[in-house]
């Protein structure tokens, strides 16, 4: 509907979008060639808190790895431990005990709703609304209380052992985990009326920001970017790994290809994890969440071993080559934020700087995911 | 020469209140947003933190003003003071009650809008003249959406200058002072009863919140993707001027919205008319104003021009034709 | 089944190298001394987490990444894995399918370490752009025909390439 | 044309829900804590830095095993201890921590078999000085039982 003017090769100016900018969530840096206000060409630009977080697998030994997987993603650190975890007690043929397995699951799950919350706050705040931001954050501290009681820690949980977990779950956990299931969906219902009905926001949603489900499939796009392209793929489904086959819940998916496609399914995805967390808790076997005999060193032997999980980001990735040391021989993390951000660079093409902002938002960007 | 003092005492008095309007509205935005938002919001300066913004002032007044390299000095420097005197000198024509007021004066409406418009100067001034894009994209931005929201806002006065057949303010007031249903809004007895009067009021709130850059239409400083639009460049008591000038037009946005559509100083119930309830009625517009901000996500440019060029214009226009109509006709 | 399909149509494409039969390496058994250089190879899902493994010369690769790409699979991850002993860089790319026809494709090539030179996939996968350009500031390898391999990660002006692991920081 | 007026009036009417969600809001309890005038007890499981334990005596548990500073990913522990005269254990001698590199992931206490060290339950550390992160325990442990 808003198509820009005919120009000529010396009428774009550059602008830097970053590396310090309210919308990009980090320091992210994006370098756009604009036509007046709207994108002839951008570049992305990452990599301004790499940690080398893959040559840090090379040189420690397996355990002491663990707390790094916490900081690739300050959001839903959980679930890439339970990825990383899951990797290497495949490689090392580690049982875990079904309870941990359902606690990690659990976990990773409350997880995601804390993750969730934190991206539609701060997705509305690149819109211009601040007050959702606030009230995403209220629902958020409950979680956040409740994992702090059993992990020590409200962002890098480090919770996740090789075989099982750190510390078991009480019934005050379970009781405030049961409690919390009512208040979250009558909190979604509150964010529906606020968000997701109020016309700005629809007319800033609605066929903006176009990414289709062959431009996801050459990035290797996942989580809501593939699912809000009509692409029904979630590895918790598709592949399933840990307890999931067990557990009840669907997979949203929308084939708007636009704004709203993606933010309707995260709101979704939310409602799907309360209903795991709900069926998970009813399901919680007894028994330890640590096997009797767990190794203190971890010899895997030599081979090439692949796990991939789905994060409160999307598909996530370890590649573990072990030459069968303590030590990996090459420790590769696929990290989702990393192709669902590349994907940017053609999909902002010609969209004004406000609806690319807006689509940047739903990318749901943690940046030193995309460093590592 | 006694008269020439008493007129200049009034002036001072007008923008001494302007002043402080403007100062103690932060205060009352923030408080505001923290209500609205489950927080007390700030309260730690003084008694309901009410000390707050002349430390804040203090604290502007003690900052460096750092001009930026390249930038056109003379504009850059001249662009705040552009913002904030247009906004205090239209102080001096608004009416507070029958004799609260600074200077009578029988072109008064024109006088506010012309005033009004001329904030839109300071606006481009501040982003040209920083030498920044991201400045000169929102000062583009809200030159654009002034000429977009300038014309329903005065074509919506045109049709109260109609029925009213005056542009003086207080004129304007004593047609209405009778009681509630005399107002504009619900012009139900009087002379002038136009159904179409809620549709005004509605069309001129939304454009006086266009016009002074208020959320949702803050497209001129949105700091999702401009950073902080025009004054993206200024520190110390530049950006300070810049956010006291905002926080005067939309004083006078809705005063002008109260003198137009709710009856000015005159009561509900035809009694004990006064300032007091001009105020009340003030206040009542500025914090709802508030509340809009605190509630909505930001439009696109697009998204407001529309709103402006396809809905708010036409409608005010059939408005006007309306109203001078159903005049004709009655 | 994808699977099959596409293990046929890459052992059409590889008519020198025969077919190895599933090499699920078991505790303690040595690995194979010398694996051949072209070869597809069927994996036990449930210990390695990949479906087929699939040795390339990188004379082929683009012919290879073709008929994946033809096949709808969409591209996971490219990574390098530095072989010092053995004097190569191994260069990884994970495939994987949206679809519920699971199946997992990695396929490998190797290239020199001191004069590493590959082709690249951007023609075929957009989305390899930013994985060629990491593997090829972490690694030292030069991505033949990539329109933009400059440093993503590492600082711009660095020259080195930490996973290499030869690597004195 | 009956669309327009319906998307006219319906946008409006989300307008004012969205109003009405956070009117209500405006006369809930507030959430907040108002940080330096209040604070929240930390919960039982929060990890702060480490801090020794002391038996009885108000000694050291420590045994000197090394098995802490072994398993701390970053190495930001360092502790020496010998064995006195006549004495059958060794005795700690000092017990550093570079608060700096440690990233509190409670490696070193569960590799502790001896009930040695535990997290502390302080969170108030911010400081200027690189010197004040790092930690003499022993001597803190000292300080305490005076």
């Amino acid at each position: 509907m808003n198509q820009p003017v005919e120009l000529q090769p010396d009428e774009t100016f550059v602008l830097n979008v970053g590396p310090q900018h309210p919308a990009t969530h980090g320091v992210l840096r994006v370098k756009m060639e604009m036509n007046g206000e709207y994108i002839v060409h951008a570049e992305t630009v990452v990599g301004y808190i790499h940690r080398m977080h893959e040559k840090m697998g090379e040189v420690k030994p397996y355990p002491q790895f663990l707390m790094n997987l916490s900081r690739l993603d300050y959001l839903g650190a959980m679930g890439y431990s339970h990825c990383h975890a899951l990797c290497v007690e495949k490689a090392a043929g580690i049982e875990v005990p079904k309870r941990a397995e359902y606690i990690r699951v659990l976990m990773v799950e409350l997880n995601r709703v804390s993750s969730h919350l934190v991206w539609l706050g701060a997705f509305i705040m690149d819109l211009g609304g601040f007050t959702p931001l606030l009230y995403t954050f209220q629902a958020r501290e409950h979680i956040l209380d409740m994992m702090e009681r059993i992990t020590g820690a409200r962002l890098t949980y480090c919770y996740i052992r090789f075989g099982g977990v750190s510390r078991d779950i009480d019934d005050q956990f379970i009781q405030s985990a049961r409690d919390f299931m009512p208040y979250m969906r009558k909190e979604l219902i509150k964010y529906h009326k606020l968000i997701t009905g109020n016309i700005i926001f629809k007319k800033r949603m609605v066929g903006m920001g176009h990414i289709s489900p062959e431009m996801c499939r050459k990035y290797g796009a996942s989580s809501g970017v593939a699912r809000g392209a009509g692409i029904n793929f979630d590895v918790r489904r598709n592949e399933p790994y840990s307890v999931y086959p067990e557990l009840e819940f669907e997979v949203p998916v929308y084939d708007g290809c636009d704004n709203m496609s993606r933010y309707m399914v995260r709101m979704e995805e939310i409602e799907q994890s309360l209903r795991i967390v709900e069926h998970a808790l009813d399901q919680l076997p007894d028994g330890p969440v640590m096997p009797k005999k767990a190794p203190k060193i971890i010899k895997p032997p030599a081979g090439d071993y692949y796990q991939a999980t789905e994060t409160a980001r999307g598909t996530f990735g370890v590649r573990l080559v072990s030459d069968g040391s303590q030590t990996p021989y090459r420790m590769k993390l696929r990290s989702p934020t990393y192709s669902n951000m590349h994907l940017f660079d053609e999909a902002c093409r010609g969209l004004m700087i406000m609806d690319a902002m807006a689509m940047m938002g739903t990318l749901d960007l943690v940046i030193p995911e995309i460093d590592r | 020469m006694i008269l020439t003092l008493t007129i200049l005492l009034a002036v001072i008095i007008a923008i001494a209140w302007a002043a402080f309007n403007a100062a103690y509205l932060v205060l009352a935005e923030r408080r505001g947003a923290g209500v609205i938002q489950r927080r007390p919001g700030p309260n730690i300066n003084g008694p309901f933190g009410l000390l707050q913004p002349p430390l804040d002032g203090i604290k502007l007044m003690a900052k460096q003003l750092i001009i930026p390299a390249g930038a056109d000095r003379f504009m850059y420097i001249s662009a705040p003071v552009l913002v904030m005197c247009p906004a205090i000198m239209s102080f001096v024509a608004l009416p507070y009650s029958d004799w609260l007021q600074a200077q009578n004066i029988d072109v008064g409406l024109l006088m506010v809008f012309a005033f009004a418009s001329m904030g839109t100067m300071g606006t481009i001034f501040a982003g040209w003249s920083s030498h920044n894009k991201y400045s000169l994209m929102a000062a583009m931005r809200s030159v654009s959406q002034a000429v977009a929201y300038e014309i329903p806002m005065i074509l919506t006065a045109l049709t109260i200058t109609l029925m009213a057949g005056t542009t003086n303010l207080n004129a304007i007031v004593a047609q209405q002072s009778e009681n509630f249903f005399h107002w504009n809004i619900f012009p139900l007895f009087g002379e002038t009863h136009n159904i179409l009067m809620p549709f005004s009021f509605l069309i001129f709130f939304i454009c006086s919140m266009a016009e002074t850059n208020r959320a949702p239409f803050d497209l001129g400083e949105a700091e999702g993707e401009l950073v902080a639009g025009f004054h993206i460049e200024y520190g110390s008591m530049g950006f300070g001027l810049f956010f006291m000038g905002e926080y005067a037009n939309i004083v006078i946005g809705a005063t002008l919205a109260t003198i137009f559509f709710l009856g000015g100083w005159s009561c509900p119930f035809g009694l004990f008319p006064g300032v007091w309830w001009f105020l009340i009625k003030l206040y009542a517009i500025i914090f709802t104003i508030i509340w809009i901000r605190w509630t909505f996500p930001r439009t696109t440019i697009y998204g407001l021009l529309n709103l402006s060029w396809k809905i708010l214009i036409p409608a005010s226009l059939v408005n006007l034709l309306l109203t001078a109509g159903l005049m004709k006709v009655f | 089944m994808i699977r099959e399909k596409l293990k046929q149509a890459l052992e059409h494409l590889f008519p020198a190298g025969e077919a190895v039969p599933p090499a699920i390496v078991a505790e303690g058994e040595e690995p194979a001394e010398k694996t051949p250089r072209e070869a597809v190879i069927e994996t036990d899902y449930a210990t390695c987490g990949y479906h087929l493994d699939i040795k390339t010369p990188p004379e082929q690769l683009i012919e290879v990444v073709s008929l994946i790409d033809q096949n709808d699979f969409f591209i996971e991850s490219i990574t390098g894995v530095d072989w010092i002993e053995e004097g190569e860089i191994e260069v990884v790319y994970d495939f994987s399918r949206y679809d519920f026809d699971l199946c997992r494709v990695v396929v490998r090539t190797r290239t020199d370490r001191d004069n590493a030179a590959l082709p690249t996939i951007t023609g075929v996968y957009a989305g390899a752009n930013w994985h060629e350009r990491e593997t090829a500031e972490f690694f030292g390898i030069n991505f033949i025909g990539h329109p933009h391999l400059v440093n993503l990660l590492l600082p711009e002006d660095s020259d080195i390439h930490p996973l290499r692991k030869d690597f004195k920081p | 044309m009956i669309n327009y007026f319906r998307e006219i009036f319906s946008g409006l009417w989300s307008l004012f829900v969205g109003m009405k969600v956070t009117f209500i809001e405006a006369f809930s309890p507030k959430v907040t804590v108002h940080y330096p005038y209040e604070t929240l007890k930390m919960c039982d499981a929060y990890r702060g830095h480490i801090e020794l334990i002391e038996n009885e005596e108000g000694e050291p548990n420590c045994v000197c095993c090394m098995s802490c500073v072994r398993a701390c990913p970053s190495g930001c522990i360092s502790l020496t201890g010998e064995k006195p005269e006549g004495g059958k254990k060794k005795v700690l001698t000092s017990y550093h921590l570079d608060f700096t590199r440690c990233s509190l992931c409670s490696a070193c206490v569960e590799a502790c078999n001896f009930n040695a060290i535990e997290h502390s339950k302080e969170y108030n550390l911010a400081s200027r000085n690189k010197e004040d992160f790092h930690f003499d325990l022993l001597a803190r442990l000292r300080e305490r039982n005076q």
